[in-house]
Order: C-alpha cells, then structure tokens, then sequence
C-alpha cells in the first residue's frame, strides 16, 4: 500500500511517500505500529491524537481494514483556507 | 466547479464564466483569503501551502454537495492556491451562486467552515529568519 | 468608499484598489445583487432603478458606521448602480474587508439587510407589455 | 421647503419635486395635511401607512418642526439592493 506523509509530518520521516507491503498489516491500527516502529519519533503525536489519517481520500477514524491498492495519508491538523 | 492551481486568478473573470449561463441568477456570495503580513504578532514574509491535491478535489466536492442539501444553490465556484505565496496574494475563493440572498450567504460561509476544518492544505508560514507549520484554529 | 452609479463595474479592480492598502487584510466578504430574468413567476427584461442619490449616501455612511461599531473592519465598499439595468446586470457589491473571516461575512450581510430596508431605491420591474415598481419583502 | 416624490408617488404628484410655503405649515403633520388636500389621491396610502418620510436625508416618524430650508421627501417602502 502507497503511504504519503504532509507538512512537518514528512520532516519526521525524510520521505513524503512510500510503498510499505507486510503480512502483518491488515488494518489501519496494524499500519499506525507499524510506522511508529520506523519512525520512532512519530510516536509522541500519534499519542497525542492531533494526526489524521485518510484512507483513498476519506478521512478515517476507526480501524478499518486495508488492501495493498490503497492509499494511506498521515498529516497534521490542516490549514488552508 | 473546483480548481486547485498554483496561478493566481481574476475573481470577476472567474465568477462572470458561471454567472453568465445562469440568468435566473440573482445573488452571488464571495469569501477570498489573502495572505497576510503579520500573524501572531509576527511579520510574515511569504507562505507556502502544501496540497494533497487528490484528496482536496474530492473533499470539496464532498462538501458542495453537502452545501446543495441545506440550500437552493445554482452553482459553487471554489479556487484554492498552493505553494509559496508572497503577502497580499489572494488564498481562496469561494462563491455561491442563487437565485436569492440567504441561500448563498449561509452557503458559502458553511462551505468555508468545513474548508477550514477539512480542506488538506498546510500552512508554512515564513518569517525573516525562520517558518513554522500553523493549523487552523477554527 | 460608496459609489452610486450608472455605469457597470469591475468588482475585481475595484476590490483590489482598496485591499491593496492593506497587508494585514486577511478577509474579504462580498455580495453581488444581479437582475433576475423572472421575479413572482413572471419573465422580466429590464429594470429601472430609481435613487434619491443624497439621501443614499447618508444611509450608506450609517449603515457602515453602525456595521464598523459591531465589527473589526478595516474598510467597506458599496456600488449601487441606478437606471435601466437589463437581465444578467450587476444592481449592487457590497464588500467588507478585515483581517479575519468573522468580521467580514457578519458586516457583510449585516449591510445588505440594512440597505434592503433603508437606501433609497425603487426597482421598477419591466415585462413584455407592463411594468410594476416593487418593495422589498426582506 | 423643497418636496421630493419617488417611485410612484411621482405619477400621483405628476411632479418630482416642488417648492412649498405656507404660513399654515411648521411641522411634519402639517405638511402631509398640505399635501392630501392638493392630491387627494395621495390620501388612501397615507392612511395605509406604507409611504415614508425624510426630512433633510433622514427618516422620520415623529412629527417635527419644519424649516423653509429643509428638504422633505415622501416615498414608498424601498427595493434596492
């Protein structure tokens, strides 16, 4: 699945996308470890809840299941407008 | 119609395109955001505004749509700019096109609400000698 | 700034001729009022806009000042227009400028509902073999 | 005093504006007596009390004094905008 990070987000991580494909990642809640184990110093705002995260666009709250076509994006509260 | 661009628009050019095929069409509300040269008491020199270009077209529309389910809208028109952006540049446009006054007033305010709150653009605000990210407060 | 005329504008120019004096504008509201090609179901195909020019400018004056007394402005801009305006035609902008979107969307119609009721306009509303002067429901 | 009439009010007075000046008129009350006596036609919409009144520029409602120097304007209720 196709991961993209925004804004400070991608200062963390040196990368604004990634392609991350593990048995071990079925659902959105499998992912969030999963990249809290890479990125160890995104973990303190995954903890403090400000992320959000969008699924094929959508924003997404709950831990849904995922598929290797999707898209998965990790960012900041927005700020346009 | 949505459009997600770099340019810099002319907001009559823009509104008149639409206006024009609608001539039952008696009110039209408009909200444009600028940049501005300060913010929290710090002087700004530019902006850059990051986009998820993918995901804004499709949250726009989401939120058009919801607009035309609260209100008798003829058409919206939104234009949202992204990357660097010096003070005094237009930000967004957003304009409600009805037949009558209230129904684009509340329109386009609801639509910049959600903008606001949904729209996935960030703010990377340039000062002299350092920039921050911001998010929005409301 | 008010402006009672005949001739047609460019809201584009003439928002930028004021929002260009100031940087730390964030916000701009805008209404546009245009001539409908029907009104109470019946097809119109011009007005006629009748003004009482001084005393238009009084009541525009207060307006603003009572709309500057309850919000943040930084300026405002009417353009009424007056005589014979065909369907499609530009009747009036109102636009109110300030650093944050609140201020200016609030003033906004906030004017708009005085001016309904206080400037001195009369419309006097032309169909294919009649015509009927009219007075604002809102 | 200079009297102004809009709207329709002109096709009653057949007359957009006129000079009047009478010993008998020193207040609004006064003047709207004047004016139903010259156009009786005027009266039933005065009765109704749709027509509004200014008097140099402002409305009015109560019954003030008059000045040969003011300009007073009787209209029916507005449709700008």
């Amino acid at each position: 699945m196709k991961i993209k990070y925004f804004a400070w987000i991608k200062d963390i991580t040196n990368n604004e996308a990634e392609e991350i494909n593990s048995e071990k990642i079925n659902n959105l809640d499998q992912l969030k470890t999963f990249i809290i184990k890479k990125y160890p110093d995104l973990k303190k705002h995954f903890d403090k809840e400000v992320l959000r995260f969008a699924v094929n666009h959508e924003y997404i709250i709950e831990n849904i299941n995922l598929d290797t076509n999707d898209e998965i994006a990790i960012f900041p509260p927005v700020s346009g407008g | 119609m949505i459009k997600i661009q770099k340019e810099d628009f002319n907001s009559e050019e823009e509104i008149n395109k639409i206006k024009i095929l609608y001539p039952n069409l008696g009110a039209i509300t408009s909200f444009t955001g600028y940049v501005r040269n300060k913010n929290n008491n710090k002087k700004v020199e530019s902006i850059h505004l990051e986009v998820y270009e993918a995901m804004a077209y499709k949250q726009f529309e989401k939120i058009i749509n919801k607009a035309n389910l609260k209100w008798d809208l003829i058409d919206c028109l939104i234009i949202h700019r992204y990357g660097k952006l010096n003070v005094n540049s237009k930000i967004v446009l957003v304009s409600c096109f009805s037949a009558h006054r209230k129904d684009s007033f509340e329109s386009c305010n609801f639509i910049m609400d959600y903008l606001k709150k949904d729209a996935p653009f960030w703010k990377n605000e340039f000062y002299s000698k350092k920039n921050k990210w911001l998010a929005n407060s409301n």
